[in-house]
């Protein structure tokens, strides 16, 4: 079947005057931007908490932009990353006395998208490992306190708060989040499939998918080439990278070194009567001579041309 | 009706470009996926030119018919036309440069012409598109007997390839020797209309000064073919005539200078109506190709989107409606 | 010849959040600087692990200390750590995102704890320089700039490098609303020569419609620090007021829609006078540093040798031994 | 020591990569920055030589206009010839006369200015040759003997650079090759990259063969060729199943040359010409030829130079 809900991750990366530069660069390379991703049939948008108020500084406001977005095809702003990927005095899950800080920042993000379109807020739960470690039945309970506490703000405000896992961050084996599902409430905090950080990290996205399908609101379809069977994700400062000996772990699904079973998630998700949005994100595709436009195009052919023909109720 | 199909040309900015099988993968997927259902592709000699010619089809794809599968695999319905520069010459048969305006080269551009015509029918193609002469500073002169010659030649090439199934197409450019000497109106009166098309690249006119419109709107039987770009600028100052301006006008951008000579449709910049191109087309019963260019693109897969936005948004709403 | 001495910023490397992080990425910065013939670098600073130059406790960790970085520095042919530049208005996530003007007194001792860590690891690198933005855009702060205030924070920075052996340099960029010959005299006789140097930045000035010839030889003895760089463009028409400047006027959003300002020397469009204004810091007893930049490149590495090749050969004849006198035909 | 930049480059334009010889800026801009990064001159196609005329007027005036950049000269020129069995194939010996003919004129076009050597390919893509005997080795060797006459005359050293997928690459080929050729008359050019992904040891084989030496292609891998890729139809330079990139410049993580162990050897042996560096295809992966030309320069300057001096020291 034709899924109608393809959504796309604000990251991209395009050439400019100045050299290769975010398209928030200027409203003109912005427009450039979306009339690309409309042309390939994206109607989902995505995009980062903090970028936000550039987008509110390119088109007036973050309803403007959301209206540029609808001119353009999208039904609107779908959905709000935000993270802490580095802990700080102001900002670690897994320390309590950070806790009010973060709430209060999302009650400012929740407060900006107010109105629109957008279903989901999509965490990073956790900082990097290695800042977190050793990583404890009770550093993940103090975490789950947190957004089990932020997902009760979101909830009435009709948006779900929704977990997603870095193979670098401080919950990331199958026992890890089974712990933090378990000290979750479901109906207050969700997960988020990345297809390929599961995968880096020796979690089969499929297995948890099929796991924890209750309390799953999206994805990120994206794909790797790499299992870190190194111990890389304790790289510091960073292991997304600056991992020894791998410099790119990121690549859009259809590319033949991939490891990701596209098809037999589809199959999962069409079998499993989910009804989100599908979100297609290209982190540091520009890596090794790679390029946003091309990947982004690569990997919506494979969804109309591959995934489409995916069926539901095999076997 | 209208079929729209996309030029690979730009995909090869340099030789040493665009040589594995992955580029090419991609190329014909961005295109696909962008709207478009066809790929024209531009000849080619050598090793690196995978997509350059039969020959070398056959060295990569096993032969013209395997290409065509590849070119399915990315769920492209066809190769739509094929460019051919007869004075380009080719290694694989040791050919020197054929000018049309030399009687003596009239059986090799036939030879090649119809050596690709025979392979464009195998992948589903309609049209040879071909540069009928050499460019104006190599040609300043233009007189009827090198007028006669050259049609003849396209004469003898239309008769060639027609029972293949294939239509010639003589596309102009803003450097050619058809620039000076009216000589595009002489050459199309020379020409049997039954056998030689034209190809209207909107860039090339718009550059060249000419009003792509009035051309369709004077000669519509004689449009065999349609290459819609944009340009930014128009060589009024005559710097076509330059020597190697294809060297130093068209890349180099000439005095002015103009940085990039051809632009994505519909951006403001652009000197070109490509609404109005379509409209006339239409009006017409246009029933052929209408590639679409990257030419002089930094970065063909953004201006192959870009152009597939506006094909989406404004030039099929105009089809459709007719 | 005088005393003073040219180093390189690195910026204008990382030109998108995630490039520029990896070590040998830095390490082949260094290496292209050091054989065009520059043996220092200036540092900026930053937010967040990518950033990773540009955060004290990153550039700890990327090299195992600062004593790490110095000596991979030296590995690669760089002798010093020039300078750092910081805007004390620039949020960062290590400090909780604070937003702070140094215009308003109200923060600036968030502004000095800020530094702090900065002024710490400068020590550390043997660097004696800080370059602090002196101000936030004029179209974000607004018409009625209190300079006193301004002048007040500067000083108690400055205070507070000259403790730990540090001078600091106030930048003034195009987008200050300080940035005429006026804004710079006012905020200059409001600051003890002591505690705070100019920094002289040659493209900013020519956007700002000044000669910076002449700017140098007005302050002569207040400058303790130059960034040479060109520019092909003048802000005529006060663009640097647009509230959103910085994409606005220097990205091109708006108004003559000029995506890059910035180049680096010898195009024929430059309006900056390289070697004049090196040959008034050579007449002045100027012993601090003349740092190159890349600023706006879409290629860092090709304007870094650009930069050597000019200086070379046409603007400062003690850069290379080899010195050419004129440009070369065309 | 003197370093020379072969002129592989390309650059971002409004209009996509281009190369250097694009226009007047561009080459403007190329040769100050191998200046700027102390090469002391400048390799070349002899190719180059219808652009030259075109945009120069004359060979030696673009050699004054490399020379108004801050570079000494054109120090040598590679002929990349397009082989073909037909017309153009050093094993087959009916071609010769064309090939002869071919260098009288190369020659003559390029009299205008002293060159050190022009660099040659010696046979055709390995595919074209195969199976290789002794017997066709032997008139390849026997046609660059006349090429070496010719262009010594015009006062050039005719050298050979043996690509990883010509037809004389394999050790054995090699010695066949420089038995049967004149020292007096063909030379031998040293691409350390070529050599190594080969399998021949690039210090060795220059070792063997120091007296006959006249220049070198300092250049890196990160791959030796292990799976035929040299005879892979129609390509292998581009298309190899090994890697989409093949050369890196030295100074580089991952390189295979002992390059440090090349220069001990360069010293050595009292080889007293000009250096080359090579970077063929940078751009490939997200490569960037302004970047690799510094990072080299500073790896010959930094490393290998004071190797040099060491080993002169001995």
């Amino acid at each position: 079947m034709t899924w109608k809900r393809w959504s796309y991750m604000d990251h991209w990366i395009t050439g400019t005057p100045q050299g290769p530069r975010q398209p928030t660069f200027n409203r003109n390379h912005t427009e450039r931007y979306l009339r690309q991703l409309e042309t390939l049939g994206f109607t989902g948008f995505d995009t980062f908490g903090f970028t936000l108020p550039i987008y509110a500084s390119l088109y007036g406001s973050v309803p403007a932009f959301e209206r540029a977005l609808q001119d353009h095809g999208f039904v609107g702003l779908t959905g709000v990353f935000a993270a802490y990927p580095y802990a700080t005095d102001f900002a670690a899950p897994h320390r309590r006395e950070t806790h009010d800080r973060i709430f209060a920042d999302f009650e400012r993000t929740a407060a900006a998208v107010d109105g629109l379109a957008v279903e989901n807020v999509i965490v990073m739960p956790t900082n990097t490992y290695f800042q977190v470690e050793p990583v404890t039945d009770e550093t993940i309970k103090i975490t789950a306190e947190l957004w089990n506490r932020v997902g009760a703000m979101l909830a009435p405000r009709g948006l779900n708060l929704t977990c997603h896992f870095e193979f670098w961050g401080a919950i990331r084996t199958e026992d890890e989040l089974a712990l933090f599902f378990e000290h979750t409430d479901p109906e207050l905090v969700g997960f988020f499939c990345d297809t390929a950080q599961h995968t880096i990290a020796g979690v089969d996205p499929l297995a948890l998918f099929r796991r924890y399908r209750d309390r799953c609101r999206g994805f990120h379809f994206k794909d790797t080439q790499r299992v870190d069977d190194f111990d890389a994700y304790r790289t510091a400062p960073d292991a997304e990278l600056m991992a020894t000996g791998v410099p790119r772990w990121f690549y859009e699904m259809g590319t033949p070194e991939g490891l990701v079973d596209f098809p037999a998630l589809m199959r999962e998700i069409l079998d499993s009567g989910f009804d989100g949005w599908l979100t297609v994100e290209h982190d540091k595709a520009d890596l090794g001579g790679g390029n946003f436009a091309e990947a982004t195009a690569v990997a919506k052919w494979y969804i109309d041309n591959v995934l489409d023909s995916v069926r539901g109720g095999a076997a | 009706m209208i079929r729209w199909s996309y030029a690979i040309n730009q995909w090869k900015p340099s030789f040493d470009d665009f040589t594995r099988r992955r580029d090419h993968e991609r190329a014909l997927r961005v295109i696909s996926i962008s709207g478009f259902t066809g790929v024209e592709l531009t000849t080619g000699t050598g090793r690196w030119e995978p997509l350059g010619n039969p020959d070398q089809l056959a060295a990569n794809f096993g032969s013209a018919a395997g290409f065509a599968d590849f070119v399915h695999d990315a769920a492209l319905e066809a190769v739509s036309s094929w460019f051919f520069d007869p004075l380009l010459g080719f290694r694989e048969d040791l050919s020197g440069p054929a000018d049309p305006a030399d009687p003596a080269a009239h059986d090799s551009v036939v030879s090649h012409a119809t050596w690709f015509a025979e392979a464009l029918a195998e992948l589903g193609g309609e049209v040879l598109v071909v540069r009928p002469t050499a460019s104006a500073w190599q040609r300043p002169e233009l007189d009827d007997a090198v007028i006669d010659t050259i049609a003849a030649c396209w004469n003898d090439v239309g008769r060639a390839i027609a029972p293949l199934g294939i239509r010639l197409a003589l596309h102009f450019d803003f450097l050619s020797a058809l620039r000076s000497h009216d000589g595009l109106e002489r050459l199309l009166a020379a020409t049997d209309p039954a056998l030689v098309g034209f190809s209207v690249d909107t860039g090339e006119f718009a550059a060249a000064g000419l009003d792509p419109v009035a051309f369709i709107e004077a000669h519509p039987d004689r449009v065999a073919h349609v290459q819609l770009k944009n340009a930014a600028a128009v060589d009024d100052d005559d710097e076509y005539l330059r020597r190697n301006a294809e060297h130093h006008v068209k890349k180099g951008g000439g005095e002015k200078p103009v940085p990039r000579w051809f632009l994505e449709l519909g951006v403001a910049a652009g000197i070109v109506d490509a609404e109005a191109v379509v409209r006339a087309l239409v009006s017409h019963g246009y029933d052929g190709w209408v590639t679409v260019e990257s030419d002089l693109s930094p970065h063909p897969p953004t201006s192959a989107m870009l152009n597939g936005w506006y094909l989406q948004h404004v030039l099929q709403p105009i089809t459709a409606a007719s | 010849m005088s005393g003073f001495r040219y180093s390189y910023a690195l910026n204008q490397w990382r030109q998108s959040p995630t490039s520029f992080v990896r070590l040998e990425d830095h390490e082949r910065a260094f290496k292209t600087l050091s054989v065009s013939g520059f043996r220092a670098v200036e540092l900026w600073a930053g937010t967040g692990r990518w950033s990773n130059l540009g955060r004290p406790e990153h550039l700890r960790l990327n090299y195992g200390s600062s004593a790490g970085f110095v000596g991979r520095l030296a590995e690669c042919g760089i002798d010093a750590v020039s300078s750092l530049t910081w805007d004390p208005s620039a949020p960062a996530a290590e400090e909780g995102f604070d937003l702070r003007s140094t215009s308003r007194p109200a923060d600036h001792a968030r502004i000095l704890a800020a530094v702090d860590p900065y002024l710490d690891l400068l020590t550390e690198l043997g660097c004696d320089r800080i370059v602090v933005r002196a101000t936030e855009p004029a179209g974000r702060i607004g018409a009625d700039l209190d300079v006193g205030a301004v002048a007040s924070v500067l000083e108690r920075i400055g205070s507070a490098a000259k403790d730990r052996g540090v001078r600091l340099a106030a930048d003034i960029d195009c987008l200050s609303p300080l940035r005429d010959a006026a804004g710079i005299a006012s905020l200059l006789d409001s600051t003890d020569p002591d505690l705070v140097d100019l920094s002289l930045s040659t493209a900013d000035l020519v956007v700002a419609g000044e000669d910076p010839v002449a700017i140098a030889r007005r302050h002569v003895d207040r400058i303790g620090h130059v960034h040479l760089k060109d520019s092909h463009f003048v802000d005529s028409e006060n663009a640097y007021l647009l509230p959103g400047a910085e994409v606005d006027m220097l990205q091109g959003n708006a108004g003559r829609r000029i995506e890059r300002w910035f180049f680096e020397f010898g195009s024929e469009a430059g309006l900056v006078d390289a070697a004049a204004v090196l040959g008034v810091l050579g007449e002045s007893d100027y012993s601090g540093w003349v740092v190159l930049e890349s600023d706006q490149s879409p290629e860092p590495a090709t304007s870094a040798m650009l930069n050597a090749w000019y200086l070379t050969h046409i603007a400062a004849a003690g850069f290379r031994a080899a010195a050419r006198t004129e440009e070369p035909a065309r | 020591m003197k370093w020379s930049y072969m002129d592989h480059w390309r650059s971002p334009s409004p209009n996509g990569p281009i190369d250097q010889w694009q226009t007047y800026d561009s080459m403007d801009r190329f040769l100050k920055q191998v200046a700027a990064v102390g090469y002391d001159a400048i390799d070349t196609f002899d190719h180059r030589y219808f652009t030259i005329i075109d945009q120069y007027g004359s060979v030696a005036n673009y050699q004054e206009f490399v020379q108004e950049r801050g570079l000494e000269r054109i120090v040598n020129t590679f002929h990349a010839a397009a082989y073909d069995q037909r017309n153009y194939a050093p094993h087959i010996a009916s071609t010769h006369d064309n090939i002869l003919e071919d260098f009288r004129v190369t020659m003559d076009r390029w009299s205008g200015i002293q060159l050190d050597n022009i660099i040659v390919m010696p046979a055709t893509l390995y595919y074209d040759m195969e199976p290789v005997t002794e017997d066709k080795i032997k008139t390849t060797a026997e046609l660059w003997n006349k090429v070496g006459a010719i262009t010594l005359d015009a006062g050039v050293k005719l050298t050979c650079h043996h690509e990883f997928f010509c037809g004389i690459q394999s050790k054995e080929e090699l010695d066949t090759f420089y038995a049967y050729t004149d020292p007096a008359l063909v030379n031998l050019f040293v691409d350390t990259a070529q050599h190594c992904i080969a399998s021949v040891d690039p210090v060795e084989f220059y070792e063997k063969y120091a007296d006959r030496v006249t220049g070198f292609h300092f250049k890196d891998t990160r791959h030796q060729d292990l799976v035929g890729d040299y005879r892979r139809r129609p390509d292998a330079e581009l298309m190899g199943t090994t890697t989409p990139r093949w050369f890196h410049e030295m100074g580089d993580e991952g390189g295979l040359v002992d390059f440090e162990a090349f220069m001990r050897a360069v010293v050595r042996n009292g080889y007293d010409g000009w250096l080359s560096v090579e970077h063929d295809k940078a751009n490939k992966l997200g490569g960037d030829h302004a970047e690799s030309t510094a990072i080299a320069r500073w790896y010959a300057k930094n490393v290998l130079e004071k190797v040099a001096r060491e080993e002169a020291a001995k």
